[in-house]
C-alpha cells in the first residue's frame, strides 16, 4: 500500500474504530482519550494528505471479497435498515422511499445485471484533499468540544438512567469517517453508499435526545435525505445506462457531458440539493438543531450539508455551459437571498445560524452553477472559510446556552461584560463571515465577479449579501451592548475542552484570511486546473486577482491592527470620564443596571430589542411563495434535460 | 350657582354620566372645591356649546367611583383630583397613584385650604413686605 | 490654545431644556435660530442632546419633577460648559415664586453662568446672553467657565 | 415633488431675512416693554407699587425710605406703573441687559442721584 | 507599493479632510441661504471641529471609542483605495466595514435612541449596498473590469452617456450618505429627528469630532464614485460631483424626512428598477 | 422572550419643545403601548391663583403659557368681569379680538413650522417663522411686547391701536397671507409632506367625541364646534364659520389650522372695519363674589376657567382646563398601531402644549 492510500485508509476505518471503542468501552475516560486521540491522528492524516497530494488507488480485495461486492451487499443492509426504520416510526413516507430505493438499486443489480468495475476506486484530487482537511479538522475539533458539551448537556437536561454518551460518539465519530470515505470515493455507488450512512448518521444523531421534538424532525430529516437518495440512485442506474460509466473521475475529466446525460446528473444535483438542504428542502435542516449543537455544528459545517454541495460542485465540470449549469445557478441564488432574508425575522439563534448555512450553500451552489473557473474557486473557497466560521459559532452558541441558559438573540445582550473571552470569539467569528479582509468575505467577492456573466445572478447575490449584514450585524450588537460603567464585571472562564477548539478555529478563521493568498495558490487554483485548463482566482504574490479584480489583503489587516490594538489595549478609561447613557434627561446613575425614571417617579429597565420585521419578512410570509419557486426551479432542474 | 347646573349624589353620578354620554355629550372637565369637611365636585358637559353641570358633593373621607368607565377622557382630571385634594376616586382606568403632576418632595395635596404655600420671593431687606 | 479658544467661542452648540417654562421664552430661543435672528452666524446649533452641547439654555423657574431632569442633562455635558438661564422665571422664579411645585429660578439646581432677564426675554436679549457666555470659553476675557 | 423649490430659490435669490444683530441694532419699538426704572424724583417710598407687584420684585422700606428692586425677578408688566400716584416709575423700551449675577438695585432716599447701589441676591 | 502610490495615499488623508471639511461649510452655509438665513462662516466645520477635539472625554463605557476608530480607519481607507484607483467592490466593501463599525459603535452602548439609529443604520446599508455594487457591475460591463483605473484607462466617453439611470440610482445613494432628507434616518447632521441624533447619540467630545472628520472623508468617496461617471478628466470628474453636492442641499431643502420603510421601498423599488434597467440595456447592446 | 423595545421619549427630546415623557413600548419601530408621564411643567398655578389678588391673577394667568397667552388673560377677565357684571367698552370688546385672532396667528404659524420640523422639514419651519415673525412685529408694537403681551385687563385693555398701526395690521397681514399662501400650497401638494401625514394618528368622529378632543384635532375629524359661536368679546358682531375638515388624521388637522390662519386674518379685517371709537376700559371697584364657568377658543381649542369668589380680594378658586388637557387622551388612541416616526407628527398633531396642560 502507498503511503496515501494507508493516510486514506486510516482517515476512513479510525473513525470507525473510535466509534466502536466509545460505543462498548462505555468509561468516560476511555472516550475521552478515544475521541482526542482520533481528532490528533485525523488533523495529521489529513495535512499529510495535503503534503503528498493527489492520487488515484484502488483497494485489493479483502479476504478475497472485492470491494464493490462488499459495498453493494451494505448497502443492501443499510436500505433494509432505512425500510426497518420507516416501518418503526410508522411512516409511510420513508418507508415507501426506502422500498424505491431498494427497488432501483435491485433492478440495477439483477435487472441491468451491471457489474460495474470503476478504476481507480479511489480518486484523491485537491478537491478531495480540501474536503477531507475541513472534515477531519473541523469536525474533529467538534467532538472534542462535544466531549464537554455532553456533559454539560446531559447535566443540564437532567438526563435520567445512565448516559447515552458512547451511542451519541459513536455516531459522531463514525460520520467523519463516512464523509471522508465520501470525498474520497470515485464510483459513483461507493459515493451512494457513503451518503446513506450520513444520512443514517443524521438521523441518529438528531433524534439523539429523544424528545418528541427531536424524534419528528429527525424523521423529517430522514424523508427529505431518502428522497434525495432515491433521486441518487436513480440517477445512478440512468447515468450507467446512457454514459456507460460510474466513475466521477471520467465524468469530469472528459469535460462538458453530451445532452443525454444531463438528466442522471440533474438527478444528482437534485440529490445534492436536498442533502445540502436547499430551498425547499431548508426545513430539515431547521429542524436539526433540536439536537445537542455539536449535532449541529458538524451537520452544518464539515459534514452532511457539504457532502450536498460536494457532489454539485464535484460534477459542475460535467455539466459545464448547459441549461441545467443556469438553473442550478437560479436555485441557489434563489436560496441565498430568500434564507439571508428569512434569517432576518430569527431571534433564535441556532436558527439564525441554520438560515444562514443554508444561504452560504445555496452561494457554493449558484457558484458551482455558473461554472466558471473563478466561480468554481470561489465555491471552493467559501466551502472551506464557511466551514471554520460556521463551525465556531454553532460552537459559541452552545457555550453561550449552557452559560446563560438560552439561545435567543436577544438574551446574549451584553454577553460581552458578562462573558467577554466568549463574546469576543463569537463577535470575531460573526465578523470573519461578514467582513472584508476576512476569507469568507473574500470568497463572496470573487464569487460576486464571477456572477457578472450572469447579471440577474448578480442581483441576487448583491440583495442577499445586503441581507446577510442585517442579521449578523444585529447579533453581534447584541453581543457588544454593554451598560454603562468601567471595568470588566463577571465572566466564569471558560473550560479547557471547550476553550481549545473555539481558540483553534477562531485562529484559523483570522490566520487563514491573513494568508488567503498562498493558500489560495497552494490548493484552491490546483482544485480547479484540471477540469477548466484556467486557475479562475490567482494569487499574485500576496494579493488576489480575479482577472477582472484584485484585492491586496494585508493593509487591510494592517489596518484593522491599528485599529484595535491601541483601543484594545492601550485606552484606559477613567471612571470619572463616565456618564450614563442618554435617556431623555430621566436617567438613573451609571451602573450594571440600565433604568429610566417614568410615571410615578418609578425606575424601569430599559428594553432594547433588535429589529425582526416579523410581518413583512416571516417565515409564514415568504415561504408561502418562496417554497412554490423553490419547487417550480427543482421542477425546471429535471424539466430542463427530460428527454 | 352656574348654568344648568344639577346636584347627584355619588351613588347616582356613573349613572347620571351615562345617561348624557349617550344623550351625545363631550365631557369637558371636573372641578373639585374644598368645602372645609366636603368635597364638591362639579362635573362639566358640553353638547353644542351649552354645557350640562353636575355637582356632587360629598365627605372628605367618603370614596366616590369613577367615571373613566363612561369616559376614559376623565383619568387625568381624576388622577388629579386625587392628587391635588386627597379625594378619594376608586377605579380610574390609568390611575398614577397621586403621583401624576408633583413628586414626593412636593407639597402633598396642596389645593387643600389647609394646606399654606409661601412665596420663594424672600424681600431683602429682612422681610417688610 | 489660541485656536482652540477661538474654534470654542465661534461654535457653541447649544441644548435648550424647558425647566417648566411657559413657552415664551422657549418660543423666542427657537425664534433666534430662525432666519431672522439666526445665530448660526454664530456657528450655535440647536443640537437637543446634552452629550454634544457647550452651552446649557434653560427656561423656566424648575419645578420638583424637572430639576433632577436638568441636573442629569447638565452632568451629561462634557466639559467646557456654560448654562445660560433665559427669562425671569429661570432666573429667579419670576411670576411663580408663590407656587408649590417651583424652586425658583434654575441657579438653585445647576450653576449658571449668565441670566437674561425678561419676561419673555427678546431674541435681542438671548443673543445678547450667548454672546456673554461665550466670552467665557476664553478665560482671557471673562471668568472661568469650567466650574 | 419640488413644490418649495421656487420658495427655497426665492431665498437664495433674494438674500437672507437676517437682522445682523448685534451689529446692526434695530431701535426698538416705542412704549416697547423693556425694563423699568425708579424715577427717584418722584417716588416718594408709598409701598403701592410693591403690594401690587406680582412677583415682589419691589420691595418698599417704607421707614428708611429704601426701595429695592430685583431687576431679575421682574416681569415688567406695568402693573407698579399703572398703580402709582406720583409717576414713580418709568419705562424703558431698550431691553434690560443679561448678566452674569444677579443683583439687586437699591435706591435709598438719602443718595439723591447717586446711582442705585447694587447687591448680590440671594 | 510603489512611491507614487505612497504619495497618493498621503497626499489624500492629508487633504482629503481640507476639501471634505471645505464642502460642509459650503453646504452649511448654502442650506442657511436657502432659508433665507445668513448661514454660518465657511470655516464653521474645522471650527465645530476644534471645539470638539478640545471638549473633555466622556464615555459610557470603555469600549465605545474603538470602534470610532474603525470607523474613520476603514472609510480612509477606502478612499486611499480609490485613490488608488483599486477594484470598485473592494471599495465599497471597505467603506461597508466603516459603515458597520460605527453601527457596532452604536450598539455598544446600552442606549436606547443609539440603538434606533444603528437598526437604522443597517437598514440604510442595506438600502443604498445593493445600488452601490449594481453600479459597480454596470460599470464592469462597460469597461470588463472591477478596476476603477480601468474607468480612466479604458473609456472614450464618460460613463454618463452609458449609464445615465444607475446616475441616477446613485444620486439617491448620495443622499443616504450625505445624510440628506428625505433620507436622513438613521441620523441626520443638524435636524431633529424623534431619534435624537441616533447613532451618534452617544459619541460626544473628541470622538464625536472624528465622527466628524470621518464624513469629510466619507463624502469625498462618494462624491468620487459620483466623479467617475465623467471621468475623462480629472476636472470634469470634480465638477460632476459638485454639481450632484448642490443638487443634493437644495433636495434636502425641499423635502420632509421620510420613514426608512418608505426609504427601503423606494431605493429598492426605484434605485434598483433603475440600475436595472440600465444593466439590462446595457447586457443586450453589448 | 420579548422583541420588544420599552424607552422613555421626553422628557427632555429635540422634536418635543416641551417636558413630557412618553413611555413607549415597541416592537421594531411599531408602537405598541404608549404612556405619558406629566409634572415636568407642573408649577401649581391653580393655588397661586388663590393666594395672588383677583386683579393680579391677570399676569399669572397670562403666563400659563406664552403660546396663547393673550387667550388666557381674556377668559379669566371675562369671567371676572362676568361675576361682578362689569360691562366692557365696546372698543375694548374688538380689540380683544384683534388681539385674539393676531395671537392665534402666530401661534398656528409657530405650529405648522414645529410640525414641518418634525418631520425633518426644516427649511418650511424656517420659511414658516420668518413670517411669523411680521406678526411677531405686529404684536411688538402694537402691545410692547411679543409673546406675553399683557394687554387683557379686568374691565377692558390696557393699550390701544392707533389708525396708523392698525392700517400697518391690515398691509401686514395682506402681505403674511400671501406667503402662507406658499406655504399652504407646500401643505397640500408636497408628496413628502403628505405621505408624512396622511393617514397617520387616525382620531374618527365617534373617537374624538368619546376622548372629548376639542380645537381644531376635533374640528379635524368633521365636528363643527368653535367657541368662538357663542360670541364672548366682539364676536358675536364678526362672521365666520368653523373651519372643518373630515380627513381625521394629522394631515386634516394640520389643515384645519392652516385654513384657521386664513379665517383668523379675515377676523381681524372685520374687526378692523366694524372697530368703535371709545373707552379702553371702566373701572372695576369690588371684589367678586360668585362662581362662574367660562369658556374661549383657544388656537388650540375650548378653554375652561372655573372661577369662585368669596367677596374678598383673593379668589375662593380658580381653576383652567386647557385644551391641550382634553386633547392629550387622545393620544393613548392615536399612537399604538403608529411607528416611531410618527411620534413627532402624531403628538403635534393635537399641538401640545403642557404648560397650558400642567399649569
Ligand atoms: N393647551 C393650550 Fe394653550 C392654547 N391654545 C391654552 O389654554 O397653549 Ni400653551
Ligand atoms: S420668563 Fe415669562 S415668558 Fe419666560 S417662561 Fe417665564 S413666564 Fe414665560
Ligand atoms: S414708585 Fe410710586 S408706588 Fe412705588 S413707592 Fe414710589 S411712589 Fe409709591
Ligand atoms: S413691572 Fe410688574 S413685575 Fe416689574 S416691578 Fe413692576 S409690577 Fe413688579
Amino acid at each position: 500500500m502507498e503511503p496515501s492510500a494507508q493516510l486514506v485508509a486510516v482517515a476512513t476505518l479510525l473513525p470507525l474504530l473510535a466509534g466502536l471503542i466509545c460505543y462498548f468501552l462505555r468509561s468516560s475516560a476511555i472516550r475521552s482519550l478515544t475521541v482526542i486521540v482520533t481528532t490528533v491522528a485525523l488533523i495529521a492524516v489529513s495535512l499529510l494528505l495535503l503534503q503528498n497530494g493527489p492520487f488515484e488507488y484502488s483497494p485489493p480485495p479483502v479476504a478475497g471479497l472485492e470491494w464493490n461486492t462488499l459495498i453493494t451487499v451494505a448497502d443492501m443492509a443499510l436500505l433494509v435498515v432505512f425500510l426497518a426504520l420507516g416501518l418503526y416510526l410508522r411512516n409511510t413516507l420513508i418507508t415507501v422511499l426506502a422500498l424505491a430505493q431498494a427497488a432501483i438499486m435491485g433492478y440495477f443489480e439483477f435487472v441491468m445485471g451491471a457489474h460495474v468495475e470503476v478504476k481507480p476506486a479511489l480518486f484523491v484530487d485537491e478537491l478531495s484533499i480540501i474536503m477531507a482537511l475541513v472534515i477531519s479538522i473541523v469536525g474533529s475539533l467538534i467532538c472534542v468540544y462535544a466531549l464537554q458539551y455532553m456533559k454539560d448537556h446531559e447535566h443540564h437536561i437532567q438526563l435520567e438512567g445512565g448516559t447515552r454518551q458512547p451511542r451519541f460518539f459513536f455516531w459522531l465519530v463514525v460520520f467523519l469517517g463516512a464523509m471522508n470515505a465520501l470525498v474520497f470515493a470515485n464510483n459513483l455507488l461507493w459515493v451512494y453508499f457513503f451518503w446513506e450512512i450520513t444520512t443514517l448518521c443524521s438521523f441518529m444523531l438528531i433524534r439523539h435526545d429523544l424528545t418528541k421534538e427531536s424524534i419528528a424532525n429527525a424523521t423529517r430529516a430522514l424523508w427529505m435525505n431518502s428522497l434525495g437518495g432515491v433521486a441518487f440512485a436513480a440517477g445512478i442506474v440512468l447515468m450507467y445506462e446512457r454514459a456507460h460509466t460510474l466513475s466521477l473521475k471520467e465524468l469530469i475529466l472528459a469535460g462538458a457531458q453530451p445532452e443525454m446525460v444531463l438528466l442522471p446528473l440533474s438527478l444528482l444535483v437534485f440529490a445534492g440539493f436536498t442533502k445540502a438542504a436547499q430551498m425547499p428542502f431548508q426545513s430539515w435542516l431547521l429542524g436539526a438543531m433540536v439536537a445537542p449543537t455539536p449535532v449541529s455544528a458538524l451537520l452544518h459545517s464539515s459534514t452532511m450539508v457539504k457532502a450536498g454541495v460536494y457532489l454539485v460542485v464535484r460534477l459542475a465540470p460535467a455539466y459545464v455551459g448547459t441549461n441545467l449549469s443556469t438553473i442550478v445557478a437560479l436555485a441557489g441564488a434563489f436560496t441565498f437571498l430568500l434564507t439571508a432574508v428569512l434569517a432576518i425575522s430569527q431571534s433564535n439563534a441556532k436558527r439564525v445560524l441554520a438560515y444562514s448555512t443554508i444561504s452560504n450553500l445555496g452561494l457554493i451552489i449558484a457558484c458551482a452553477g455558473l461554472n466558471t473557473p473563478l466561480a468554481i474557486s470561489a465555491a471552493i473557497m467559501l466551502i472551506v472559510f464557511h466551514a471554520i466560521s460556521k463551525a465556531l459559532l454553532f460552537l459559541c452558541t452552545g457555550v453561550i446556552e449552557h452559560k446563560i441558559g438560552s439561545r435567543d438573540i436577544e438574551d446574549m445582550e451584553g454577553l460581552i461584560s458578562r462573558q467577554p473571552a466568549l463574546a469576543l470569539i463569537t463577535v470575531v467569528g460573526i465578523l470573519t463571515m461578514l467582513l472584508p479582509p476576512f476569507a469568507v468575505l473574500i470568497s463572496k467577492w470573487a464569487a460576486i465577479e464571477a456572477s457578472v456573466r450572469m447579471p440577474a445572478i448578480t442581483l441576487f447575490f448583491i440583495v442577499g449579501s445586503a441581507a446577510t449584514v442585517v442579521f449578523w450585524v444585529k447579533w453581534v450588537g447584541k453581543l457588544l451592548g454593554a451598560p454603562s460603567g468601567v471595568g470588566r464585571r463577571g465572566g466564569t472562564s471558560l473550560e479547557s475542552l471547550y476553550a481549545t477548539p473555539l481558540v483553534l478555529l477562531v485562529g484559523m478563521a483570522v490566520v487563514l484570511s491573513a494568508v488567503v493568498a498562498p493558500v489560495v495558490n497552494a490548493i484552491v487554483e490546483h482544485a480547479v486546473m484540471p477540469y477548466y485548463k484556467t486557475a479562475g482566482i490567482t494569487a499574485v504574490g500576496v494579493d488576489l486577482s480575479t482577472g477582472v479584480g484584485f484585492i491586496t489583503v494585508w493593509p487591510l489587516f494592517l489596518v484593522l491592527m491599528l485599529v484595535v490594538t491601541p483601543a484594545y489595549f492601550f485606552v484606559r478609561v477613567k471612571a470619572e470620564q463616565v456618564r450614563p447613557a442618554y435617556m431623555c434627561g430621566e436617567n438613573t446613575a451609571a451602573g450594571p443596571t440600565v433604568q429610566f425614571r417614568t410615571l410615578q417617579d418609578r425606575t424601569e429597565a430599559i428594553v432594547t430589542s433588535g429589529y425582526y420585521f416579523e410581518k413583512a419578512l416571516g417565515e409564514k410570509r415568504l415561504n408561502v411563495w418562496a417554497n412554490p419557486v423553490a419547487i417550480a426551479l427543482l421542477v425546471a432542474l429535471v424539466g430542463v434535460v427530460l428527454r | 350657582m352656574i348654568d344648568n347646573e344639577r346636584a347627584v349624589t355619588p351613588q347616582e353620578l356613573v349613572d347620571e354620566v351615562k345617561k348624557l354620554c349617550d344623550g351625545g355629550y363631550r365631557f369637558c372637565t371636573a372641578t373639585c372645591l374644598d368645602q372645609g369637611d366636603d368635597f364638591e365636585i362639579i362635573y362639566h358637559l358640553d353638547k353644542d356649546l351649552t354645557m350640562q353641570n353636575l355637582r356632587m358633593v360629598f365627605p372628605k373621607e367618603a370614596e366616590v367611583p369613577s367615571i373613566t368607565g363612561v369616559y376614559l377622557a376623565a383619568f387625568l382630571i381624576e388622577n388629579e383630583m386625587k392628587e391635588m385634594f386627597g379625594a378619594n376616586i376608586a377605579g380610574i382606568a390609568v390611575d398614577y397613584g397621586g403621583r401624576l403632576l408633583v413628586t414626593e418632595e412636593t407639597l402633598q395635596t396642596p389645593m387643600l385650604k389647609s394646606v399654606q404655600v409661601t412665596s420663594l420671593a424672600v424681600s431683602p431687606n429682612g422681610g417688610a413686605q | 490654545m489660541g485656536l482652540i479658544n477661538t474654534a470654542r467661542m465661534k461654535s457653541p452648540w447649544i441644548l435648550h431644556y424647558d425647566c417648566g417654562s411657559c413657552n415664551g421664552c422657549d418660543i423666542e430661543i427657537l425664534a433666534c435660530l430662525t432666519p431672522l435672528y439666526d445665530v448660526e452666524r454664530f456657528g450655535i446649533v440647536n443640537v437637543g442632546n446634552p452629550k454634544h452641547a457647550d452651552v446649557l439654555v434653560v427656561t423656566g423657574p424648575a419645578n420638583r419633577r424637572n430639576q433632577r431632569v436638568l441636573r442629569n442633562l447638565y452632568d451629561q455635558m462634557p466639559e467646557p460648559k456654560a448654562v445660560i438661564a433665559v427669562g425671569t422665571c429661570a432666573c429667579s422664579g419670576g411670576v411663580f415664586h408663590n407656587c408649590y411645585n417651583v424652586m425658583g429660578g434654575v441657579d438653585k439646581v445647576v450653576p449658571v453662568n449668565v441670566y437674561v432677564p425678561g419676561c419673555a426675554a427678546k431674541p435681542e436679549a438671548i443673543i445678547d446672553g450667548v454672546v456673554k457666555a461665550l466670552a467665557l470659553f476664553a478665560p482671557a476675557n471673562g471668568k472661568e467657565a469650567a466650574k | 415633488m419640488p413644490w418649495f423649490l421656487p420658495g427655497v430659490l426665492g431665498n437664495l435669490f433674494g438674500g437672507p431675512a437676517t437682522r445682523l444683530y448685534p451689529f446692526q441694532k434695530r431701535e426698538p419699538f416705542e412704549n416697547a416693554r423693556g425694563q423699568i426704572e425708579l424715577d427717584r424724583d418722584n417716588c416718594n417710598y408709598c409701598g403701592a407699587c410693591s403690594k401690587r407687584c406680582p412677583t415682589s420684585a419691589i420691595n418698599v422700606d417704607r421707614t428708611n425710605k429704601v426701595f429695592y428692586f430685583e431687576p431679575f425677578r421682574c416681569i415688567i408688566c406695568e402693573a407698579c406703573i399703572e398703580i402709582c400716584p406720583r409717576n414713580g416709575i418709568k419705562l424703558l423700551s431698550n431691553h434690560r441687559s443679561p448678566e452674569y449675577t444677579k443683583e439687586t438695585l437699591i435706591f435709598r432716599a438719602e443718595d439723591g442721584e447717586k446711582a442705585a447701589a447694587a447687591s448680590d441676591c440671594q | 507599493m510603489t512611491t507614487n502610490d505612497l504619495l497618493t495615499v498621503i497626499v489624500t488623508i492629508v487633504l482629503g479632510p481640507l476639501v471634505g471639511g471645505f464642502l460642509f461649510g459650503v453646504d452649511r452655509r448654502l442650506t442657511a441661504r436657502l432659508q433665507g438665513r445668513y448661514g454660518p462662516p465657511l470655516a464653521q466645520p474645522f471650527y465645530d471641529f476644534l471645539k470638539l477635539w478640545s471638549k473633555s472625554r466622556i464615555v459610557v463605557n470603555q469600549s465605545q471609542m474603538m470602534y470610532v476608530y474603525g470607523y474613520l480607519a476603514f472609510t480612509i481607507t477606502a478612499l486611499c483605495l480609490m485613490a488608488l484607483r483599486q477594484d470598485l467592490l473592494i471599495i465599497i466593501f471597505v467603506l461597508a466595514f466603516g459603515g458597520i463599525s460605527l453601527i457596532m459603535g452604536a450598539f455598544s452602548v446600552k442606549s436606547p435612541y443609539s440603538n434606533f439609529g444603528a437598526q437604522r443604520e443597517i437598514l440604510q446599508m442595506v438600502a443604498y449596498e445593493p445600488i452601490l455594487m449594481l453600479a459597480a457591475v454596470a460599470i464592469y460591463l462597460k469597461t470588463g473590469s472591477f478596476m476603477v483605473s480601468d474607468i480612466f484607462s479604458k473609456l472614450q466617453q464618460p460613463l454618463l452617456f452609458s449609464l445615465p439611470l444607475i446616475f441616477v440610482a446613485l444620486l439617491i445613494i448620495l443622499t443616504i450618505k450625505m445624510r440628506k432628507s428625505p433620507f436622513d434616518i438613521s441620523a441626520s447632521t443638524h435636524a431633529h429627528q424623534e431619534i435624537v441624533r441616533g447613532i451618534y447619540t452617544e459619541y460626544s467630545g473628541p470622538y464625536l469630532a472624528l465622527i466628524e472628520l470621518t464624513h469629510w472623508y466619507e463624502l469625498l468617496l462618494v462624491l468620487g464614485i459620483i466623479g467617475l461617471f465623467w471621468a475623462t478628466s480629472i476636472w470634469a470628474a470634480a465638477a460632476i460631483a459638485l454639481a450632484a453636492f448642490l443638487l443634493e442641499i437644495v433636495v434636502d431643502n425641499i423635502e420632509a424626512r421620510m420613514t426608512w420603510s418608505w426609504m427601503i421601498k423606494f431605493v429598492w423599488s426605484t434605485g434598483i428598477t433603475l440600475s436595472v434597467v440600465n444593466i439590462a440595456v446595457l447586457y443586450l447592446l453589448r | 422572550m420579548s422583541r420588544q423595545t420599552v424607552v422613555p421619549f421626553g422628557p427632555q427630546h429635540p422634536v418635543l419643545p416641551e417636558p413630557i415623557q412618553l413611555k413607549l413600548t415597541l416592537e421594531d419601530e411599531r408602537i405598541v403601548g404608549a404612556l405619558p408621564a406629566f409634572g415636568y411643567c407642573h408649577r401649581g398655578v391653580e393655588k397661586a391663583g388663590e393666594i395672588n389678588e383677583y386683579a393680579q391673577n391677570v399676569f399669572l394667568v397670562e403666563r400659563i403659557c406664552g403660546i396663547c397667552s393673550f387667550i388666557h388673560a381674556l377668559c379669566y377677565c371675562q369671567g371676572i368681569e362676568q361675576i361682578m357684571g362689569v360691562e366692557v367698552p365696546s372698543r375694548a370688546k374688538y380689540l380683544r379680538v384683534i388681539w385674539s385672532e393676531l395671537h392665534r396667528i402666530h401661534s398656528h404659524l409657530l405650529w405648522i413650522g414645529l410640525l414641518a420640523d418634525a418631520f425633518g422639514f426644516e427649511s418650511l419651519f424656517m420659511q414658516t417663522w420668518r413670517y411669523r415673525e411680521k406678526v411677531m412685529d405686529v404684536l411688538e408694537k402694537t402691545c410692547g411686547s411679543r409673546v406675553i403681551i399683557s394687554t387683557c385687563t379686568i374691565g377692558g385693555v390696557r393699550r390701544d391701536i392707533s389708525e396708523e398701526n392698525l392700517s400697518e395690521i391690515l398691509s401686514t397681514l395682506k402681505e403674511v397671507q400671501g406667503h402662507l399662501d406658499q406655504i399652504a400650497h407646500v401643505i397640500e401638494k408636497d408628496y413628502t409632506v403628505r405621505k408624512r401625514c396622511i393617514g397617520v394618528g387616525m382620531l374618527p368622529r365617534e373617537q374624538a367625541l368619546a376622548f372629548g378632543a376639542v380645537g381644531p384635532t376635533m374640528r379635524g375629524s368633521g365636528i363643527a364646534q368653535d367657541l368662538r359661536m357663542t360670541g364672548y368679546a366682539a364676536y358675536g358682531d364678526l362672521n365666520f364659520e368653523p373651519v372643518v375638515e373630515t380627513g381625521c388624521d394629522s394631515y386634516a388637522r394640520a389643515l384645519v389650522r392652516v385654513r384657521e390662519c386664513y379665517q383668523s386674518i379675515d377676523l381681524v379685517r372685520q374687526a378692523i372695519d366694524r372697530m368703535p371709537a371709545g373707552d379702553l376700559a371702566v373701572k372695576v371697584r369690588g371684589n367678586p363674589n360668585g362662581e362662574v364657568v367660562f369658556r374661549v377658543e383657544q388656537p388650540r381649542g375650548e378653554l375652561i376657567y372655573y372661577i369662585k369668589g368669596n367677596g374678598t380680594k383673593n379668589l375662593e378658586r380658580l381653576r383652567v382646563r386647557t385644551p391641550t388637557y382634553a386633547n392629550a387622551a387622545t393620544l393613548l388612541t392615536m399612537l399604538p398601531g403608529m411607528t416611531l416616526a410618527d411620534v413627532p407628527v402624531i403628538a403635534l398633531s393635537i399641538d401640545p402644549c403642557f404648560s397650558c396642560t400642567e399649569r
